[in-house]
């Protein structure tokens, strides 16, 4: 058994399964076969254009790239590459390729291929909404707002397995980067069919499977990937998605057995499952956070923003209103990345907790400000989401802050769409907002509270802080690294430009009889592992 | 009759314009665009924008309405701006049928439910099945669809396990969907049957054919009820304009992939294209149906002339 | 030969007031070949008495009779599906107003063949080939497309004559017609009453014929029952009737006819005062209230049939022997 | 002829004199059309059942919730989803917060909303079918094309605009179900309106010389407040869904704020392991529809005076 | 006919056609006359007959006086003055001296007014008598009429025929009108209750020196009421005289069969009397035969009739007659 709220254990249990394989080969044969629910049909289906999170996990299961997130979900394994070389500045590298890299076609892949595929992406007349993934490759940015030429973007074939790779600056996470999808290739000769994504025939891909019906709506139907690299390793024959919109509509499709692995459904359905071993949770490198207009009276002054963030009950939110297993957030870099210096541990665990939640200091402290009791406290507005989950914790925080600080605080809902222009205008006090990073690295967490980055949500700025992680950028040095990260976690809880609440974990359900079902860290499900007993 | 169908025809490309104009204008001035983000920021600005310059809004306001009214001239409803493979037609065309299908199950039940229900509480008014159809009716319209299908789904998926949840692979899947759209019309029918019931049942012509000896049954179901159903067919021109395009909330709980969801979710995603695709199907829709309900009155009921 | 024979029929509406006594107690029969005429005025139970015989009534009415013989059967036990077998085929009925009596939606065809097939039992082309011939009987031209029309592509006078075809296609035995002619001209009027005089006699059927035309009846019947408020007043043949009336009631009905004698203009005579409201109605004389002259007891009690003749029956209390004095001065 | 009759007295035979006699004995105190219209309804029990629940209701959300110990929006997530009790009667929602209070105070927006938009939705509906109806030719053509442009646009999109400018006010909300709710009655006054102008009232008013607009006002209109009334009850109910509706979509009233509709909606997720949090709210909805049934039917009848017994 | 009265109401050449469709998906909408072609003059005080089928356009020519339909052609002068191309405004004081008792004492009461409110209804419009006064003024017309004043706060529904028919009565003279059109007002009436009405309205012309245009099918009730009766057939008129002359001397067949029709309410002479058979129905008046439009119906049609409408001709003694029988 796997402890439902573990958080080591990424994937569904498979130890067992792999010590005795031919045990499962006595039994009589299962379909290999799993019905997974998406919420909606993809919006995307070509890696090189995708920026959308739904779309990723259809791709995920569809393609590979160089490298790939191994099974235990946290770091990347060369997928399609075979290995690489990192030149003395860290901009340069050479990856080999796997000489037995094929498409779904039989076709092999090569270098040129990713070449081509990586410069569509940043493209200009593509206009991908992905190509800022590719601003790392050496004049990517520049030649996507075309200020440069397709010849001086820092990736080249060099022959059919050998991809030259430049960066514009070392990124010690680049690897990471390959595994997200708009770094996946897409072959030349396929991507000029019209409407090559639409049909299977056309759709051609490098991953544990290839697509074999297409329901627009209803379900795409993935098949094992007989040319995949490791075909060998892949166990389930088909994977098919059905999309169901209502979480409702899912907690009941989940328990009529006619799903067998969901991840979208309402939290209280979740909780039913909670206490047995179809639950999982996984954390993913994410968090919820409220920010604070530093540039508005009152939340001018940190000491009301500490005393805002250490007057709520993280916990009691958690368990009562998300009524999830996650995580409350007592710092800013959420579980899911690994130290750097001690690979097998957890940065958040080695750094520990950056504040406390304690009421009598928060009173305190807005005392100090000059409110106290809140009294002389101007009006402050807090925005949210039209979402279920976002009004709940809202109405949850308010209700805390009226009770322990003795303040009024306004709820304003927004619909999606204009919610950030919402932000971006600047007339909140408090907004809801999330961030969920794209590599395992604290960088991915923390550069958007850099000044560059901050002007038009938190409106915060610190030099100190921005000179921590300019420099933690430039060097590669993983003690020292973790030790400016650490000091800019610090910087944050002391001037608390913005509340943490809780680190994103995703949760799914998996019957009980499908194994190896894996949630990486950005929250993808990766079915390449996965089979039925 | 030709004359009379050009007539309408002019009018329906008119309506059909100021239908666009206003739909166009009033989804631009709606704040949020296509690619403003809707769950994370993760998008940099200048990759926005490049975007929105490839889906030509960049242009003026103008230039853009002018072009989609080329394009739609030609039949073109062009491209969805969420899924970018994906046209608008070709939306339309996969999922239409689908809602028709459902809704058009959904109507021929609600007709002849609501129907049977309320002739039965005209006959026996005062008595208990008219009781039983009036409390049908009132909770038919008491309990909204959003709670009525989460019902459903719940007792007969979740407790009985009588009946799938998603998709239309199978008669059982049409159960819950038909039933919860048809659920709402059914108690409106049912109440407008059961007055215009009782009104023809005082008619003149319903003592003469009793007087002739026709049995009760044959005064009810023939005499009574041609002439009872000119108000239903009223209300079946929006009905039926509105079931076949399918409905946001059952389709969305019973995953039936129509085009009643895609209204909402285009609104909510912005997109524009999808947007004034739908609106210019289902204008196109409601005028269709209203016609016909014009000639179905003329053939019902021959004193009918359709006035222009 | 009696056809109908009726005793003490009685007919009540249940409405939220009350009880409306629409019919309280009349006896009457027909003869075989007789056509009658009832006449009386608007809310005096005519039409109620008559739907009462065969079972028409509305589901809020009820019906008390000692007996209703029709052709030796006896209605008041018959069942109203037992009823309906007999309705078209043995009893036709007519209805007051053409414009109202016929489904608008169904083509004067359809509705012509329905009681052939329902009756007689005859295939689609029998009951065509029958209803062309009953068209014709009522003189309407080219009836073979005539059946395909609707009610309203014809006129009052020719629906009135499709009425009369419907209700004589199954060549009853009785034919009940609730002012057939009320809402026609004069000279349809004229039409149809002629074709009814005709086809009397020709088919023989018994006629009932409802009006509050004299007119009318003078012209069609027989015998004529007097209605007022609920009970027949006065009945006996039409000479009778018209030469020797003896209820007030039936004087003032003759008298509120213009007369012209020569040159000089008469000021009409008219009953004043409205008819007795049925939910409570009179103690006494139903007519008493109007009653020129009434005496005490026409307020306290109804007064009793008293048969002249063998035909002629009025009910008055001017004939009691106590009111000799006073009604010679009424009728000098 | 028996005994008794001949033996009648004589007095009995006098002549009666005009002045005794009774004529037209239907003699009713009179009253106003109000006053009578209301004793009519009076007597219909239904309908006063119907009232009497009404203003129960409206009696609960004015004053209900001063009466309680509880807020609508105070929270005790300690005792969440707690079933009903003697302490919440209607149990608590996962905030720990007393059903019943939000009930009523959910009851103060939805009756406000309901009866307001059905107010002004029979006033525009009805001006705007009538004169549709009653001028017919052009006047209706066109105004009948307007109806069917006002259909076709999408209602979100307007309505999502009003929120952006008049903010999630209830005001935005009435204003926003304010612009084609009234297109189904509009659609019905006109055609009673159709039917009815060729009554010979009309004719006779015209002929002492009213002008339209009282004709179409005095006449046309009052006489087709059956189906007026009987429209206007079913635009109640959908009035109170639609703006849960658009709290859905993030446009309604709120947080932590609450309207039936909300209360129903919210509870939808918890609606088998908490069914009382949809129940209590729910049943709400359902008895004042019943109410306003009853008092729907009450009232057309009492409106109408030739139904008077 | 001796002196020469004064004229109150002269109707010149009046037409009146309504557009109709005649298919269910008209394009074709042909034209209905209703009224073709029709001159009378009405002398004050008198009172004018008017009979023909059904159909035949007797209310029209009644609505049409009154405005409450345009006139098709034609001129129609009130005390002289050409009324016919006023405007709503300019008519109003015409509405004053002109009203109307329509056919259907159901129908043309307001179901939803109290008899108060019906008969004050003209007094509201034309703004005459002011509060207290118009309760006054509402009494007495109503008592006029022969109702009670405690009749005023109850709905039509809770009169008889004979009642409703006086309170539109009532409603007509609230305005001191001199002129009434009599649109049928008592076909729909009993027996007994006509004669009521129309005692009254003699008894009100004596009194208030009204004018009459008498519509009726009724043509013993015509006879007895009116000085000049006009016989109209399809749109036109077809015979118009004094009503002794009329109904003693009537020329036209179709006057002739009409009055033969008239069921004479005496069993003796009803067995005697000649009736003259009219055969056929009233053709539409959507395409009425050509020439004289009675001839498919009349028993003595001539070629001419086809060819040529005959044109009302002067029998002496104001008797005109539109018939190629009379040369
Ligand atoms: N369905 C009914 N419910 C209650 N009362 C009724 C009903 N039908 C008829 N009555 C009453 O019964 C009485 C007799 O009506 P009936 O129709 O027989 O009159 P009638 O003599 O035929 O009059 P008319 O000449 O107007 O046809 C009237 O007072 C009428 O109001
Ligand atoms: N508003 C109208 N539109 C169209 N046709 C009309 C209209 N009013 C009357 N007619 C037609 O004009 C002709 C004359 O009608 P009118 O009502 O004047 O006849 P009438 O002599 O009064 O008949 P009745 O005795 O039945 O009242 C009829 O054929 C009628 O159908
Ligand atoms: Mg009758
Ligand atoms: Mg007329």
């Amino acid at each position: 058994g796997c402890s439902s709220s573990s958080s080591s254990g990424t994937t569904a249990p498979q130890g067992q399964q792999q010590a005795a394989p031919q045990a499962t080969a006595e039994k009589p044969a299962v379909e290999q076969k799993i019905i997974y629910a998406l919420s909606k049909e993809p919006e995307e289906m070509d890696p090189t254009l995708n920026v959308y999170a739904r779309s990723s996990i259809v791709l995920q299961n569809l393609f590979r790239g160089l490298y790939k997130i191994d099974e235990s979900g946290k770091k990347p394994v060369p997928s399609l590459a075979e290995s690489y070389e990192l030149d003395s500045t860290g901009t340069k590298y050479t990856f080999k390729l796997n000489k037995n890299a094929k498409w779904s076609d039989g076709k092999p892949v090569t270098a040129q291929d990713f070449e081509y595929s990586w410069k569509r992406v940043l493209n200009p007349d593509v206009a991908s909404g992905a190509a800022f993934y590719l601003y790392y490759l050496k004049n990517g940015k520049a030649y996507n707002e075309k200020k440069a030429s397709a010849d001086d973007v820092g990736v080249k074939a060099v022959d059919e397995s050998t991809l030259e790779v430049t960066l514009e600056s070392p990124t010690p996470y680049f690897l990471e980067l390959l595994c997200v999808t708009a770094y996946y290739p897409v072959r030349k000769d396929a991507v000029e069919k019209e409407g090559w994504t639409k049909s299977p025939e056309t759709y051609l891909t490098t991953g544990p499977f290839v697509l074999s019906e297409l329901k627009p709506k209803e379900k795409y139907v993935l098949k094992k990937n007989p040319n995949y690299l490791e075909a060998d390793k892949v166990k389930l024959d088909t994977l098919e998605i059905v999309f169901i919109e209502s979480s409702e509509a899912e907690l009941a499709a989940y328990t009529n057995d006619e799903i067998q692995v969901s991840d979208n459904m309402t939290p209280e359905g979740m909780k039913r499952f909670e206490n047995t071993p179809e639950f999982f949770s996984v954390p993913r490198i994410g968090m919820q956070y409220f920010d604070f207009n530093a540039s508005k009276k009152p939340f001018d002054d940190a000491k009301v923003r500490k005393a805002f963030s250490m007057a709520i009950n993280r916990e009691q939110i958690i368990k009562s209103i998300v009524q999830s297993v996650e995580k409350p957030a007592f710092g800013f870099v959420p579980y899911g990345i690994p130290d750097g210096v001690q690979k097998d541990k957890e940065y958040r665990d080695v750094a520990g907790n950056m504040f406390t939640e304690n009421v009598d200091e928060a009173k305190k402290l807005l005392a100090e400000a000059g409110y106290p009791d809140g009294q002389g406290i101007p009006e402050i507005t807090m925005i949210v989401m039209a979402s279920q989950s976002d009004k709940d914790i809202a109405q949850a925080l308010q209700s805390m802050w009226k009770q322990n600080l003795g303040v009024n605080v306004n709820i304003e809902t927004f619909e999606s769409k204009v919610y950030w222009d919402e932000i971006e205008n600047g007339s909140f006090n408090i907004a809801s907002d999330g961030w969920t990073g794209d590599y395992p690295d604290p960088m991915t967490n923390l550069d958007i509270f850099e000044s560059v980055n901050a002007s038009d949500d938190i409106r915060w700025s610190n030099p100190e802080y921005d000179r921590l992680l300019d420099e933690n950028r430039k060097i590669s040095d993983q003690a020292k690294r973790m030790e400016n990260y650490a000091k800019a976690e610090k910087i944050l809880a002391d001037e608390m430009p913005l509340m943490p609440l809780r680190f994103y974990e995703d949760q799914f359900l998996a019957k009980p009889n499908v194994k190896g079902v894996l949630k990486n860290y950005i929250g993808h499900t990766i079915f390449e592992y996965a089979h039925v007993e | 009759m030709a004359g009379y169908i050009v007539k309408r025809f002019f009018a329906s490309i008119l309506t059909m314009f100021v239908l666009i104009t206003i739909t166009f204008f009033l989804m631009h001035a709606v704040p949020g665009g296509p690619f403003s983000p809707a769950e994370e920021r993760k998008v940099p600005k200048s990759v926005m924008e490049k975007m929105e310059e490839k889906f030509g809004l960049n242009e003026p306001l103008g230039v853009q309405y002018v072009n989609y009214l080329k394009s739609i001239a030609q039949g073109d409803l062009g491209i969805s701006f969420k899924q970018s493979d994906v046209t608008v037609n070709e939306l339309i065309s996969r999922g239409f049928p689908v809602s028709a299908k459902v809704g058009l199950i959904a109507i021929v039940i609600a007709l002849v439910v609501g129907m049977l229900l309320g002739i039965t509480s005209a006959i026996k008014r005062g008595k208990w099945p008219d009781w039983l159809s009036m409390i049908v009716a009132t909770i038919g319209i008491s309990i909204p669809n959003f709670v009525m299908t989460v019902l459903m789904l719940f007792l007969f998926v979740v407790v009985m396990k009588l009946l799938p949840s998603y998709g239309l692979s199978s008669w059982k899947h049409y159960i819950l969907p038909v039933a919860g759209l048809a659920f709402g019309p059914i108690a409106y029918i049912a109440r407008l049957m059961r007055s215009s019931m009782l009104e023809v049942m005082r008619q003149d012509y319903i003592l003469t054919a009793r007087a002739k000896g026709v049995p009760e049954y044959r005064v009810i179901f023939k005499h009574a009820l041609k002439n009872a159903i000119i108000p239903i067919v009223t209300y079946l021109g929006p009905l039926v304009a509105a079931l076949l395009t399918g409905s946001f909330i059952v389709e969305r709980i019973f995953s039936i992939p129509g085009i009643g969801r895609d209204f909402v979710s285009g609104i909510s995603d912005r997109d524009y294209s999808v947007i004034l695709g739908l609106t210019v199907f289902l204008g196109i829709f409601i005028i269709i149906s209203n016609f016909i309900v014009d000639i179905l009155y003329a053939i019902i009921d021959k004193r009918v002339k359709i006035e222009e | 030969m009696k056809l109908l024979d009726v005793q003490n029929l009685r007919t009540t509406f249940h409405i939220e007031a009350g009880q409306v006594q629409a019919v309280r107690g009349i006896s009457f029969h027909v003869n075989k070949g007789e056509s009658i005429g009832i006449v009386g005025e608007s809310g005096s139970g005519k039409s109620v008495s008559m739907l009462s015989l065969l079972k028409l009534l509305p589901s809020n009415a009820k019906l008390e009779a000692d007996s209703v013989l029709f052709d030796g059967i006896e209605l008041v036990k018959t069942d109203q599906k037992a009823m309906r077998k007999m309705l078209g085929n043995d009893i036709g009925m007519i209805f007051q107003d053409p414009m109202t009596s016929l489904n608008p939606l169904f083509t004067i065809g359809e509705q012509i063949m329905e009681p052939l097939r329902i009756h007689q039992k005859l295939s689609k082309e029998e009951a065509r080939k029958k209803a062309i011939e009953i068209l014709r009987t009522v003189e309407i031209p080219s009836p073979e497309s005539r059946l395909k029309q609707y009610p309203h592509e014809f006129s009052g006078g020719m629906r009135q004559r499709v009425m009369i075809a419907i209700a004589l296609s199954c060549s009853p035995k009785l034919l009940i017609a609730d002012e057939p002619t009320t809402a026609l001209d004069v000279t349809i009027q004229a039409q149809i009453l002629d074709l009814m005089r005709d086809l009397r006699n020709k088919m023989d059927v018994s006629i009932v014929m409802i009006t509050h035309d004299l007119g009318v009846i003078a012209n069609m019947c027989n015998r004529i029952v007097v209605m007022y408020g609920g009970t027949i007043v006065e009945q006996g043949t039409t000479r009778e009737i018209f030469y020797e009336p003896k209820h007030p009631y039936t004087w003032g009905l003759l008298r509120s006819i213009p007369q012209f004698s020569e040159g000089e203009k008469k000021k009409l005579i008219s009953i004043p005062g409205s008819p007795p409201d049925l939910l409570r109605p009179p103690q006494g004389c139903a007519f008493a209230a109007r009653c020129p002259h009434a005496m005490k007891i026409c307020e306290k009690l109804p007064p009793q049939q008293i048969s002249l003749s063998d035909t002629h029956q009025a009910a008055c209390w001017l004939m009691h022997p106590k009111a000799a004095p006073h009604a010679k001065e009424v009728i000098s | 002829m028996d005994q008794a009759w001949a033996d009648l007295p004589d007095e009995d035979f006098t002549r009666l004199k005009d002045s005794t006699r009774q004529t037209d004995a239907i003699a009713r105190p009179s009253k106003s059309y109000w006053q009578d219209a209301w004793s009519r309804f009076r007597k219909d029990p239904l309908a006063m059942i119907g009232l009497f629940i009404i203003v129960v209701i409206a009696i609960a959300a004015i004053v209900g919730p001063w009466l309680s110990q509880y807020t609508y929006d105070g929270q005790d997530i300690a005792n969440q989803n707690q079933g009903p009790s003697g302490e919440h009667w209607f149990g608590t929602d996962k905030f720990g917060r007393d059903i019943f209070v939000r009930a009523m105070y959910g009851a103060r927006i939805s009756l406000t909303i309901g009866v307001a938009v059905a107010a002004i939705n029979l006033v525009i509906g009805v001006i705007y079918g009538g004169i549709s109806g009653y001028f017919g030719g052009k006047v209706d053509m066109v105004m009948m094309r307007i109806v069917d442009i006002m259909i076709g646009v999408p209602d979100l999109l307007y309505i999502i605009l009003l929120m952006m400018f008049l903010g999630n006010t209830i005001e935005s909300i009435l204003l926003a179900m304010s612009l084609t709710y009234w297109i189904g009655t509009a659609r019905m006054v006109r055609s009673q309106v159709i039917t009815l102008k060729h009554q010979e009232y009309v004719l006779a008013a015209r002929a002492t010389g009213s002008s339209n607009m009282r004709i179409l006002f005095k006449h046309l209109i009052p006489n087709s407040m059956g189906p007026i009334i009987v429209t206007v009850t079913f635009l109640v109910p959908s009035a109170i869904f639609t703006e849960a509706f658009l709290s859905f979509l993030g446009i309604g009233i709120q947080v932590p704020m609450a309207s039936w509709g909300t209360l129903v909606n919210d509870a939808v997720p918890t609606l088998f392991t908490q069914p009382y949090q949809m129940l209590f709210p729910a049943i709400a909805i359902s008895v004042t529809m019943f109410a306003l049934n009853f008092i729907g039917d009450g009232l057309r009848d009492a409106l109408d005076p030739r139904l008077k017994k | 006919m001796g002196k020469a009265k004064q004229s109150l109401v002269e109707v010149r050449n009046l037409k009146k056609y309504f557009e109709v469709q005649k298919s269910f998906f008209g394009r074709s909408s042909t034209l209905l006359k209703a009224v073709d072609d029709v001159s009378f003059t009405i002398s004050k005080g008198e009172t004018f007959g008017l009979v023909g089928e059904s159909g035949c356009g007797k209310s029209t020519i009644g609505r049409t006086l009154l405005k409450l339909y345009e006139p098709t052609g034609g001129d129609i002068l009130y005390d002289g003055k050409s009324i016919s191309s006023l405007k709503h405004k300019e008519m109003m004081p015409y509405r004053k001296k002109m009203q109307m008792i329509f056919q259907d004492p159901y129908a043309s009461l307001d179901p939803r007014l109290t008899i108060a409110e019906i008969v004050g209804d003209p007094l509201v419009v034309h703004n005459i008598y002011q509060g207290k006064d118009r309760i006054d003024r509402v009494k007495e017309l109503i008592e006029l009429v022969g109702l009670k004043a405690d009749h005023l706060n109850r709905y039509p529904h809770e009169f008889s025929g004979g009642q409703r028919q006086r309170i539109g009565i009532a409603r007509a003279l609230a305005v001191e009108p001199e002129f009434i059109v009599c649109d049928e007002p008592i076909s729909a009436l009993d027996v007994s209750i006509q004669a009521q009405v129309v005692n009254m309205l003699e008894e009100l012309q004596e009194r208030f020196g009204l004018t009459y245009l008498f519509v009726s099918h009724d043509l013993s009730m015509v006879r007895h009421i009116s000085h000049k009766v006009g016989v109209m057939y399809l749109g036109s008129l077809v015979e118009y005289a004094d009503v002794n002359e009329l109904y003693t001397n009537m020329q036209h067949p179709y006057t002739r069969a009409l009055l033969s029709a008239v069921p004479i309410a005496d069993p003796d002479t009803a067995e005697q009397s000649e009736r003259i058979h009219l055969q056929g129905d009233v053709p539409s008046p959507m395409n009425p035969p050509s020439g004289c439009t009675f001839r498919t119906r009349c028993p003595y049609a001539m070629s001419k009739c086809a060819e040529e409408k005959p044109k009302l001709q002067d029998m002496g003694n104001g008797h005109m007659v539109a018939c190629h029988l009379i040369e």
